[in-house]
């Protein structure tokens, strides 16, 4: 048996970097999107690399990725990168190869796009596929939503780059906190004790003081020492099971999503912004959660319909105000888009600067 | 004179090893203790950890935070 | 139940244009009895309306403390192909590049220990081999550090990094990601190993604001490229843009929060007062022809960010301004960051405290004062507009 | 000790050009003691870079919980004649406006029982008379009455609402502020001479959104005027501004935070989306004689403004978008205030808990349901960010 | 002896108002500044109104308000006002009277101004004059300050309005947290505590409650009930004074002032915003506080050569960035300028927006 490797890292980068890449490094002049899915960037030197981007499920099966692999090595001298949002990209040196490569993905039922001013993948995370935390699915609510948004991923038809994440819970794997759109499992019931093994599972401190509210204090219950939860203080983050596994939110009957908009990443234009609450709970419908489909067909319809070119969600509804975007949205504002968190009175209003409409 | 990382990997040990069941110790904590109880520094403590854990005595776990625990019967949740 | 091995709920996500996880399931299925498991396990949850996962699971491969994420159905009886279904997070090549050869040895790899399912990749950036027993971990370790590839981090311990594409095809990096994102990947080796912080520490690094890898918004430690001096401008490359149509006045000028662009229809010159220009990215990205970051680059170091719980959720704050990160190199970097941050926040900081809370928490003047740099203007959006000062009482001439 | 007469550090405040209350005070002290006592006492403050006054003092006039402040010299052997000084708290007339005769009434009356020194006025809006001893609290309080006149509010009530000149001589007065100052001061005199509430209450009325009354920063409840409709414009005099040289474009336009004027320099013609202004009054303030506020008026309530003291300063922050106070009258409000505001802050609030803060306590959802209002986006700036909800638990099907 | 009357309020205003008021009540069609100090107002009915605004100490004596009460009835047939900001403001139908009247103002020592973009009067609070609680003086810095900006009272040669307000200590009575610029009574060090009275003047529930940082608990002490607190987590904010007499925070080595800036209250252009700090600390300089006057000084002449027209300080500040603001008004930027209350991180930089210098 040979020494067992430890701490050795990942491998080079340089080692998968195809040739045209090495020659041009940090030498790239400008891009162009060529049509959508599509690009090229042109060298200081004169050299060209073309990237094709197909869409991923991300759940991918070995099978998938060997014949990607066999496609980059059909069309791209074997070099290929996956993105920031899980798409494949092929980097061609060659031209002529795009057509033929972009026939072989669709024949396989995959697509191309999500560049420029369009709708990429979602970013996502495990769902009921892994996770013990959830409270919704991931993929197919993820499924869902694409197979009803795919021409914006297949077309640059957009004002500007629409970016959609789901979590399937409060621990928000991922940049949901910070997506144009965001879908967030949600749940509505505090814990439940189990009593019998809190004690043994969980450390009494460490679960109370996991709770951000302060709702959570140690009990004595059938003589064993456990803790309980003073329900109206609780708002079902569920950090308290994290800690505590005898804790469980999970809840068939009341588990759901909700959704968020406006947030974004990028510094282009405005600073980074966090997605605001727009739809407080819509119920779980596997397996193609239609009425959250339909909340974020709506979402993308109505900003797609009035922001200015390159505008993203979150600068215009600051444009044209929230009470503008529940309008224009039909959304219902409730008492639970009001924040009641400890930065609460900083998102109140004020201020008299104020849009009215004349009486009608 | 200061403490051989094998005195403070078997000091560690101890603490760890008391608390088995009722308290459960990050890394930073074992660190601190033993800086305060024995004449080392953090490298040392860190040494020790490895030397621990490479050895089997210690695992590392995660539960809301990582701790290192006596290697205990793998499941879900501990037991 | 049902017939067992049916899935007509699943099935509906096999229809549509979209590429469907479901057909990857199945496709793993065909030949593994794990990847088959999870579909059953999946079906029944959809039925359900809830999640069949238990909760954590101390496993993992010897003498690592992250890297393994251990899972246990919580219906064993009925699903025993999946009960257990670890995931291996294997550290990435920076950048996700990639070739053909090395995944199709993972892939080998995979179906021969593992269940055939991936996720390329897991948000932090990791490959996510997805769903193992115990017994197969350490062979799946052996295999892959023979490849050449290692686990990332899990646990309270520095996360796998990961960048943005970078010099190796953009135009825009301000400075080197891949290097650097490598470089302190294999520095912290014993740290992305052995959890031994109050909790996680993420490192993302983009080449320039527009932040390609959400760093400002899921790192504690964001790099994100700029520049110091004037934009690169093509004058003839703005005629041309303006000549195809392009709306300089509306879509370039208007768009420009530092509010330092004029532009003079009538000789199509475009003058930006670079000054006041905030280095957003937005007129480049508009006319990437004709315009280029400067060429004095660096990045801006930013501390903190992080998901909602528990205290809401952050975005990174600046901490550094700007640092010439490739030429100055990464020496004072490690020193602020070992002998520094982590040092006071190990120390200081409590259990499952980012060091974004934890910054909050100590205040930032006494956080920058413990790690021994000067309090900078760049790092606030506005002073202070409370009068709770909290005065050094150095000079105690008063009654004891 | 100096001479005890002698003033010298004072005596350099009766130098430079504004106007100077040494002087004042001096004036005063020719044929009062009460001013002499406080010059002297004033000018040992100045030596030793300290204050001289002992906390508080329970005094008032009889059945009144407010309207005067106790004060006494923490030094009366050195100074007897200031050894009593409390300040009387007189409710201005709405919008400070008074005649020379009522004003010489007041003057003869304080020469007689005070010091001679007054504030005109103080930051609520009092007049204050400035010093006089225990003994005399009821002798003035009777001749103020028998002037007309009344105490305003200290302690925990209801604060002497002030106004700004509004309709009386401003052009841009969305509503009658005085009228509603003064008819909300009768309305709620109990309010304000009996201290009833968690702490003080302060109302302001400002007729635009200029609020020359600082409503927004310095009361509980808060009164802005605005319109609904659009702005009434007369274009000839957009053309006189525009020649006369006001740049239109720059000066007007491109302040406007609603982003929607634009203005033709060729046709001199300015447009206004009139749906998206904000009534900032910006551009009527630029344009007196060609702008004016629309034609369907009202007022914007606002709740919760206050100083730092304890949980950090307050803005008020919307209540009620706009309501057509003019013509629907207080009854509607006095009802909003006292069985829905007062009530419910009365009956949860903290001792020295204001308004504001007690909304931000409870939550402004909660806050709105107990008093009977539907929640409305225009009281946000925006929805939360952080997914901590609190849902309602009504249909409770599970386990108990 | 008559009956004691109570709870009559105020006198009507209507009582008060001049003739021209009551007939153009409401009426008012726009206004013009003639001039420093003196302005127009014009009704629908084409009737006029002049008001001739001048500066007072707020301190007034009773011969100086019958010397303005006789200057009233001289030229505006009795009537006058005061300001929200403690100007008066004669009110004339009969131009003529104005020069006059400006005239004998004057002569008396007092000053014209403070309309349009000029400074208006400091709104400030008691000071030594008058309130235990104070830190500083007010009447006496408000006059040193004002000699020294009298030239920006007299004339309207600012960018826009430039409103300054002082408080005494941290109460902030006046609008002190909203003013481009405010000066502001600081203390420095924690209360003393005196243990003697404590217990007899002071509910300690209540003082222990007071306290804004948790500073405070209670203790025993020599047998007495009383409390200790904490000094490493005392900012001096004096709310435990308030409350209870034996904890006084008056210091005559240590208190002084502290400057803010960028604060405003009106809705116009931008909405309203709180002060932010300048300068943290300077002491008590008695009879002038030249170092404060210097101070103020600075800035507003800073402002005033660089700010657009109608640009409030504040709004000039968020223009050129808060690093400028320091650089060119020389002001050394501190820990203390950076928040740690309690929403601290909300005023962190969380973008890469950012202004560099090329270097040198
Ligand atoms: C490939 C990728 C980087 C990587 O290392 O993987 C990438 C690549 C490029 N990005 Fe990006 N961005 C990538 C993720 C992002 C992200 C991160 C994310 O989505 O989670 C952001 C931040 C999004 C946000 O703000 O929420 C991002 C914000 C931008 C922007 C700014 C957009 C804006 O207006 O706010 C630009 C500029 C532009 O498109 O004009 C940009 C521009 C670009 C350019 C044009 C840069 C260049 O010259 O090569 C690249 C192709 C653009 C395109 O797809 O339209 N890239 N880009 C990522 C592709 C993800 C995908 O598969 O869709
Ligand atoms: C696998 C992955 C989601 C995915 O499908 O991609 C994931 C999965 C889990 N995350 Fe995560 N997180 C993953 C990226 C993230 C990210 C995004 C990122 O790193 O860029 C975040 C938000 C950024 C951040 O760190 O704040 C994230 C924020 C959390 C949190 C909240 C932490 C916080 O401080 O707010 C938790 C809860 C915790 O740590 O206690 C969490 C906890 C978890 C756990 C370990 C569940 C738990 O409670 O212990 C999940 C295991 C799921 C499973 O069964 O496999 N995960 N997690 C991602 C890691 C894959 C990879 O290594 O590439
Ligand atoms: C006289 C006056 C200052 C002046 O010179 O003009 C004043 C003087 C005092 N104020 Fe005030 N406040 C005065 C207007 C204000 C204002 C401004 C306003 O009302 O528009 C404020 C800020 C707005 C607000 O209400 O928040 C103000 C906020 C305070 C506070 C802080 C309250 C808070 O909730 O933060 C205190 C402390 C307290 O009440 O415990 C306070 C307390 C005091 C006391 C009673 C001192 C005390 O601790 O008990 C002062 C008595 C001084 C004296 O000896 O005469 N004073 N106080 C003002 C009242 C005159 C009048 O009736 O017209
Ligand atoms: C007399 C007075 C109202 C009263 O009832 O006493 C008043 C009267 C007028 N104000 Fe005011 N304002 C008065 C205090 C205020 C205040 C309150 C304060 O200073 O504490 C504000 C808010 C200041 C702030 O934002 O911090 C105020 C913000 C304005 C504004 C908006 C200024 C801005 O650009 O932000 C205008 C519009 C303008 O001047 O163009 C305005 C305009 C006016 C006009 C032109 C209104 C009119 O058409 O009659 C009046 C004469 C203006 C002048 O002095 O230049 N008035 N004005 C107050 C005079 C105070 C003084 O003696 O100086
Ligand atoms: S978001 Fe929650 S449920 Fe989803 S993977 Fe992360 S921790 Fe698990
Ligand atoms: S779910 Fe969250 S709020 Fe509820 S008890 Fe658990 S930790 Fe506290
Ligand atoms: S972050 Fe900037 S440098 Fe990196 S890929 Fe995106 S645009 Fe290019
Ligand atoms: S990079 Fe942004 S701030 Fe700078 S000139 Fe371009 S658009 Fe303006
Ligand atoms: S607040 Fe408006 S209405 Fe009142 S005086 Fe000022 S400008 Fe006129
Ligand atoms: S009132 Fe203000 S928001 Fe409305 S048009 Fe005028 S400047 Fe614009
Ligand atoms: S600010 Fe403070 S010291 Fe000044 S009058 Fe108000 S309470 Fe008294
Ligand atoms: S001065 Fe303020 S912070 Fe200090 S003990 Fe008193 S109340 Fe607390």
């Amino acid at each position: 048996m040979t020494e067992r490797l430890t701490d050795i890292g990942p491998p080079h980068y340089e080692k998968f970097l195809p040739p045209v890449v090495k020659e041009n490094y940090g030498k790239w002049k400008y891009h162009e999107i060529l049509k959508p899915g599509v690009m090229v960037h042109v060298s200081e030197s004169g050299a060209k690399l073309f990237t094709v981007r197909m869409a991923s499920p991300r759940l991918l099966a070995t099978d998938t990725i060997r014949w990607i692999a066999d496609l980059a090595e059909k069309y791209c001298g074997g070099y290929l990168r996956w993105t920031s949002r899980n798409n494949v990209e092929f980097l061609l040196t060659d031209e002529s190869n795009i057509d033929p490569l972009i026939g072989e993905i669709k024949k396989n039922g995959f697509i191309i796009g999500g560049m420029g001013n369009s709708i990429s993948n979602i970013v996502h995370t495990q769902g009921w596929v892994h996770c013990h935390s959830s409270a919704t699915d991931a993929s197919g609510i993820v499924k869902a939503v694409m197979d009803d948004l795919s021409q914006h991923f297949e077309n640059m038809d957009l004002p500007g780059k629409l970016r959609i994440a789901l979590a399937c819970c409060l621990n928000m794997c991922g940049a949901v906190h910070c997506s144009d759109i965001a879908i967030l499992g949600t749940h509505q019931r505090p814990p439940r004790i189990e009593h019998d093994t809190l004690d043994k599972f969980c450390e009494i401190p460490n679960v109370v003081s996991a709770c951000p509210t302060a709702a959570i204090r140690p009990a004595t219950v059938d003589g064993k020492p456990s803790v309980e939860v003073l329900e109206e203080n609780c708002m079902y983050c569920g950090n308290c099971y994290t800690v505590c596994p005898s804790m469980p939110l999970n809840n068939a009957e009341t588990d759901g999503i909700s959704i968020w908009v406006g947030g974004k990443v990028s510094d282009a234009r405005s600073i980074p912004k966090f997605s605001k609450l727009a739809i407080p709970f819509i119920p779980n419908n596997p397996p193609r959660w239609p009425e959250v489909v339909e909340a974020v067909h709506n979402i993308v319809d109505v900003w797609a319909k009035n922001a200015k070119k390159y505008e993203r969600m979150g600068d215009w509804i600051e444009r044209i105000g929230w009470p503008e975007f529940f309008r224009l949205t039909g959304i219902e504002f409730t008492k639970y888009h009001i924040d009641d968190f400890k930065h609460a009175g900083l998102s109140f209003k004020r201020t008299a600067q104020m849009r009215h409409l004349p009486e009608e | 004179m200061a403490a051989s990382i094998e005195d403070v990997a078997n000091a560690m040990f101890e603490i760890v090893k008391d608390g088995a069941g009722s308290k459960k110790y990050k890394p930073s904590d074992l660190t601190k203790m033993m800086v305060e109880k024995l004449e080392t520094d953090k490298k040392t403590c860190k040494a020790a950890i490895k030397e621990l854990v490479n050895s089997g005595r210690l695992v590392y776990t995660y539960f809301g935070g990582s701790f290192l625990e006596i290697p205990h019967k793998e499941g879900a949740a501990p037991d | 139940m049902a017939d067992e091995k049916a899935t007509p709920l699943l099935d509906e996500l096999e229809k549509g244009p979209y590429p469907s996880f479901v057909r990857e399931i199945k496709l793993a299925a065909k030949n593994n009895k794990m990847a088959a498991g999870v579909l059953h396990q999946l079906e029944k949850s959809y039925r359900d309306k809830i999640g069949y996962w238990k909760h954590g699971g101390i496993v993992g491969v010897m003498g690592y403390g992250g890297g393994v994420i251990g899972r246990y159905s919580a219906l064993p009886d009925d699903f025993p192909e999946v009960a257990h279904f670890h995931t291996l997070r294997v550290n990435q090549p920076a950048g996700w590049f990639y070739t053909a050869d090395v995944l199709r040895k993972i892939c080998d790899m995979w179906d021969k220990h593992g269940s055939g399912l991936t996720n390329m990749h897991g948000s932090t950036g990791d490959m996510v081999l997805l769903g193992t027993r115990t017994e197969e971990l350490e062979s799946v370790f052996g295999e892959l550090t023979k490849m050449g590839f290692d686990l990332g981090g899990s646990g309270s311990d520095v996360r796998t990094p990961s960048c943005c594409v970078g010099p190796a095809r953009c135009e825009w990096a301000c400075f080197d990601t891949l290097k650097t994102c490598y470089e302190i990947t294999q520095h912290y080796q014993d740290e992305l190993h052995r959890p031994a912080f109050p909790y996680k520490y993420k490192f993302k690094f983009a080449g320039c604001a527009n932040d390609c890898v959400a760093a400002i918004a899921r790192s504690d430690m964001s790099f994100i490229g700029t520049w110091k001096d004037d934009i690169q401008q093509d004058d003839e490359e703005i005629k041309n843009y303006a000549k195809a149509g392009l709306d300089i006045q509306s879509d370039v000028v208007e768009n420009c929060p530092g509010k330092c662009m004029t532009w003079d229809p009538d000789n199509m010159k475009l003058t930006i007062d670079n000054s006041y220009c905030l280095k957003c990215m937005h007129c480049i990205n508009v006319l990437p022809k004709a315009l280029r970051p400067g060429k004095q680059r660096g990045v801006t170091i930013l501390l903190g960010a992080k998901a909602p719980i528990v205290e809401g959720a952050l975005l990174s704050s600046v901490l550094i301004p700007f640092y010439d990160i490739d030429n100055e190199g990464l020496d004072d970097l490690f020193e602020l960051v070992e002998d520094g941050i982590w040092d006071v926040w190990t120390e200081n900081g409590k259990n499952r405290e980012r060091v974004g809370e934890f910054i909050q928490r100590v205040g930032m003047g006494n956080f920058l004062e413990s790690i021994g740099l000067e309090p900078d203007p760049h790092m606030i959006s506005h002073p202070r507009d409370n009068p709770y000062i909290f005065f050094d009482q150095e000079d105690e001439e008063e009654e004891a």
